[in-house]
């Protein structure tokens, strides 16, 4: 946060010219894999997220097998040139604790008792990233862990608020993050406005707090839609194309 | 499978006697077990701190080193908080390179502090653009008993309050006290049921599917949070759990940290 | 063992379409499958491109950064070429430091490179003996049906070519566009039974015993070759796949990387 | 050895006012952790040791079992902060031999054969150290093992002597370690007189050598009886507070 | 390669004096170790390699047998000192493709069906390199196996061609390897003409690309006769001193 | 379980050979097998041997490298010992990185030379604070028939005593060769039922259960002893074992280190 303090806001506006509320443009494309029993490309403005499924499928080494339930792994991955400076190759801390939360985030849907003994497993590509780039990743998991069949109870949603120049806003991009006063990453069930995700960090009154949780759940709902009719249009196609 | 059903029936008596408004060891649901903090015990480290929460027990250390200056950050301090789940301290630890749990642990520590705003890092320059202050910060877990987390954050903001610059050592001349701003304290809470539960022990804790750990300051300003676990929270039940752990940080820090100007 | 048996089957099959003169998808044996690249889709790198052969899918991406240059060749930039077998894009690939595979698929596309002298090296040095750019050339599967090297040695010059040399970030000056000489472009053949057949795909490349990769320049010259597989090749049949592969390359040069100089 | 040569004997008495035959301070606290089966806080003047014992219980994977006893591990680790210049976490060359030395210490006393197929692990933590880190570390693991009620032969009890400014000297401390021409850690059943652990850097004569060697089985000798001192008081206060 | 441009054949000869055909010279031990089942030690010029060979023997962990054909494994491996630079110990990324493409190199001759369930090890340490160690490591690998009574359908022997100062020659130093255009290591059955490795690097034309696979299989071919020759006097020195 | 078997008969077999006075392969309970040294065998190693003890073969390298000094020690050269137990040479070795026998076998070997004083490191030092001379001996097992460190502390002592100082590859000035200033020699023990054995082969080493190293030197001093084993020695035996080292130590000095002035 904060390397040096520039206007975030300029005339009500943010720099990049949404409204406080506003969320970056997002794009959804399910399917796009071929490999994959279920995947999903999700644009969240700059950020490029490419969800990959495999799964219900056998896990192994077998001692790592729960016997009454699926065991889900999540791995959250920068491509090397995703960012400005290259990124080293492999997990490190911070993709660690992203793919825990991440696969937190998503557990409570899944119905994971259906299928004991297998694994589900869901490896995440940030190809480019602009800051919300766990959000953007949860995003594409859940709608291509429904692409691939895997029974769910809903979809998960999942957006970010921060504070910039003192203003609870939505969404941050990498400019507004670095420069701005807090970061709040949210994913929720919509449908039930139940909360699988929360990480906060950088500085919040308690109200600041919780209007920035209202700003989430509003934007989580949107996203939702989007999320259902993009899976809706790839059904459909799918019927009308004669796919399977 | 043996131990899975034993597990499943602890499960189920901490269930029942939460619904019946009791915990295990006769707290009540927003009660803390008993915290002691002891300051100054590794005269090796700059500064440390023995925290104990009930029979939770984990030691912090903070060293610091002259180092490199990030390229991006060239007056300033580093800051690099490690947490190692020791398996002295659990038989649920393993030895390893660090997992998801002592990853976690540990960036949660740290953002509470870098949130804060606790260390001004840049009274942590030493020369401009060569050589700053990297403070570490290690999280040593002893016993682990339950809520690693608020004993980890207490020992870390605890063991800072008390850290000496080791100037003579590298021969190096300045202010000898580290300079803290603030004092991050972390509360962490459990539903089980339709309850919130404070402080949870370890049968509670592997009873509980949703955990949230709530980190504030001195102004009631909150400077993390960190929902783990497999369950889902409504916004009510977040709102009321923040609120809590923001009081409940205020009386830990008036208790633990109140001799201490910050 | 049901998944053995599957595959033995899925061998024959493939087997005996070829002896009857066929491909599992219809193709000529020295017929690509459908080809696209799509450059400069990464606005975070110094250069991408997007390659797709068939239901392949390679995404390349090319950073650089200042380093210090080897101590036997002071006034030379740095060439790092790197593959990681991402486990989202095949069932096959696995969670884990590079295999056997991915660094094989990073040295073929790396020699190819090398050998053909396609980078001026000399043109990225900095400052001798000091700082030279350092090339990251990062091949990311995103999508295996067979035949990743060709597709990643396409994406690598492709993005090569369109490369920004980013010295303004740096606050350095110079040239902005990197210097490339020369456009290696890899072709890959396999043998089953007598037949010699182009850019398997991937139930063909299981069936396969031997591959040979054939890299080779706009010249005609070749620049890396790489066999693979656990059987042998007769001189007379690499001989042919060589040229097979000299005139295939011509072919997709032009077709993608033709509007470009080189 | 020999960074700087200083004075490390001043009128027959060493830097810290010890006798060449006196031990530093020795502390013992048996029982001390919950979660353990069996655990020692040992100190040794400046040291600071914290053993754990696990077991028996069951290995894995279980291919590292041993049909015929239980398999002993000892892993030494020092604290990042227990030393002057911040120790990196994760074992190095050093420790992965204090930890072999140190399990075969302890080996002979292990009644391993009482229980296939099993783990007994030991885990030794350095939270700080000023020379003789080793010795103390068995000590408390010794006692943890007992505590743990791991059925023992005995006791083992582990010191060590060296030599500086050209005399024997029993337990150095860093600075003497550090400035002193040679350091020799010793393990032994005090019992029995049965060294277990033998170690020896820097240069002495034969004589010395022995010399140094009885010493330490003196010096074993009174560790001995403050390991059985502090079992005991624990056993009895235990038994007196109706405690298991 | 061309580090800076230095004479690498004076006169119609090369640097050490040979001929553009010429090999350089060859040792061939067999059963040079005690402990492996099969071994070999193979000299190349400057190039000291030792081949150990184990097997069949049970392949563990379990899991990663072959229900079919014994699995084989190659470990190409580089002594820290064997090169002017110290060698940091562990495999490297060359290492790692060395040895796949040298276990391929081998894979066709092995019976490897006679043997399912089991492992095949082929361990080669480089002790002195200077350039060809693929492939006299590859040589020695090939008699160990013999050696180690592994059933074959025949030898496989290997050289490398390349192209110095505009000339294709036989089997490059590290002199010229570093200084040269192109280096294209092969290996072959030689009876069968069957080439079982071919890599390239650096820069040929078609035709020099021809020429020098000529040249690499005449020179395989004059191996082979030299790996024949050091097993059949192994053998008949065994039976002679009625060893078995 | 059938492996286990014939290891006991085995075990069995060398104790009852021992109890009637007799080692497996005929030899006295005091004498070595017959020993080799080679040097100079490795002409990229500054200095090198191969020694052979009875079918244990063991290669030792030496290498140097200008490296930076440790802050502690600014005008010191650097002195690392390493050894791999590359698995070509007993089927009991595994891939993989340094284990616990590998790490003990430098180590030891490591403190015998510099318990010693063996190298002058202050003599390596090339510009105090800035440059000095880093040596790696490399300890490389051929063939593992038992006693590695004895052949490995014989190896590390006979290479360095021909170890050049490669000054002419680095475009430095100053001695060429290293000064080597005592001969530290290990001699290794077991203990079988009541009798010592020195420089025990394979069979023997796996049927004792206690090991004595003892590393001394030309006057006579020792500057190491390891330990290691199950199960215990009596003073009066380690006592005897150390005379027995000593003078061993001598006798393999005087014969295969005596032409060197030390």
């Amino acid at each position: 946060m904060k390397e040096e303090k520039i206007e975030l806001i300029k005339d009500g506006k943010r720099l990049d010219g949404r409204d406080f509320e506003d969320l970056r443009p997002i794009k959804i494309e399910v399917g796009v894999l071929k490999r994959a029993d279920g995947s999903c490309y999700f644009e969240l403005g700059n950020n490029k997220a490419l969800a990959a499924v495999y799964g219900p499928r056998e896990k192994h080494p077998r001692h790592l097998q729960d016997a009454k339930t699926a065991v889900v792994t999540y791995r959250y991955n920068m491509a090397p040139f995703s960012v400005d400076d290259r990124k080293r190759p492999g997990p490190d801390r911070r993709s660690v604790e992203v793919s825990k939360v991440s696969r937190e985030s998503l557990d409570p849907v899944i119905l994971k008792e259906y299928y004991p003994k297998t694994a589900i497993d869901v490896y995440v590509e940030l190809l480019q990233s602009d800051a919300g780039t766990r959000t953007a990743g949860i995003n594409a998991a859940s709608v291509a862990l429904a692409a691939a069949g895997i029974p769910m109870r809903d979809l998960v949603s999942s957006v970010a608020v921060g504070k910039i120049d003192g203003e609870v806003v939505l969404d941050l991009n990498a400019v507004e993050d670095n420069h701005g006063e807090a970061d709040m990453p949210v994913a929720m069930v919509a449908r039930t406005d139940t909360i699988t995700m929360l990480q906060m960090d950088g500085r919040f009154t308690k109200d600041e707090f919780e209007r920035g949780l209202k700003l989430a759940k509003k934007a989580c709902h949107e996203i939702y839609e989007l999320q259902r009719t993009a899976l809706i249009e790839k059904y459909s196609k799918s019927v009308g194309e004669g796919e399977e | 499978m043996g131990i899975e059903v034993m597990e499943d029936i602890r499960k189920d008596y901490v269930y029942d006697l939460i619904e019946s408004g009791k915990r295990v060891d006769g707290r009540g649901f927003r009660d803390y077990r008993e915290i002691s903090v002891e300051r100054d015990i590794i005269n090796k480290a700059e500064g440390s701190a023995l925290v104990k929460i009930g029979d939770t027990v984990v030691l912090v250390g903070v060293k610091l080193e002259p180092g490199t200056p990030f390229s991006d950050a060239p007056n300033k301090g580093i800051l690099m908080t490690n947490a190692e789940l020791r398996p002295g301290a659990s038989p649920d630890f393993e030895l390893g390179p660090p997992n998801e749990n002592s990853v976690e642990l540990a960036r949660v520590v740290d953002r509470g502090i870098r949130g804060s705003e606790a260390i001004d890092l840049e009274k942590l320059c030493i020369e401009e653009g060569e050589k700053v202050w990297m403070t570490f910060i290690d999280i040593h877990p002893l016993d682990n008993d339950g809520n690693l987390v608020d004993a980890a954050a207490l020992g870390a903001i605890a063991s800072l309050l008390n850290t000496r610059i080791p100037n003579d050592r590298y021969e190096l001349t300045g202010e000898d006290t580290l300079s803290i701003r603030d004092t991050p304290v972390a509360a962490t809470m459990i539903k089980i049921g339709e309850s919130i539960l404070v402080d949870p022990n370890l049968y509670e804790a592997n009873a509980a599917t949703s955990k949230l750990t709530v980190i504030s300051n001195a102004d009631g300003t909150i400077s993390g949070i960190q929902k783990s676990g497999t369950d889902g929270l409504k916004e009510e039940e977040i709102a009321e759990m923040v609120e809590i752990g923001i009081e409940k940080a205020g009386e830990i820090r008036k208790k633990y940290l109140g001799d201490i100007e910050a």
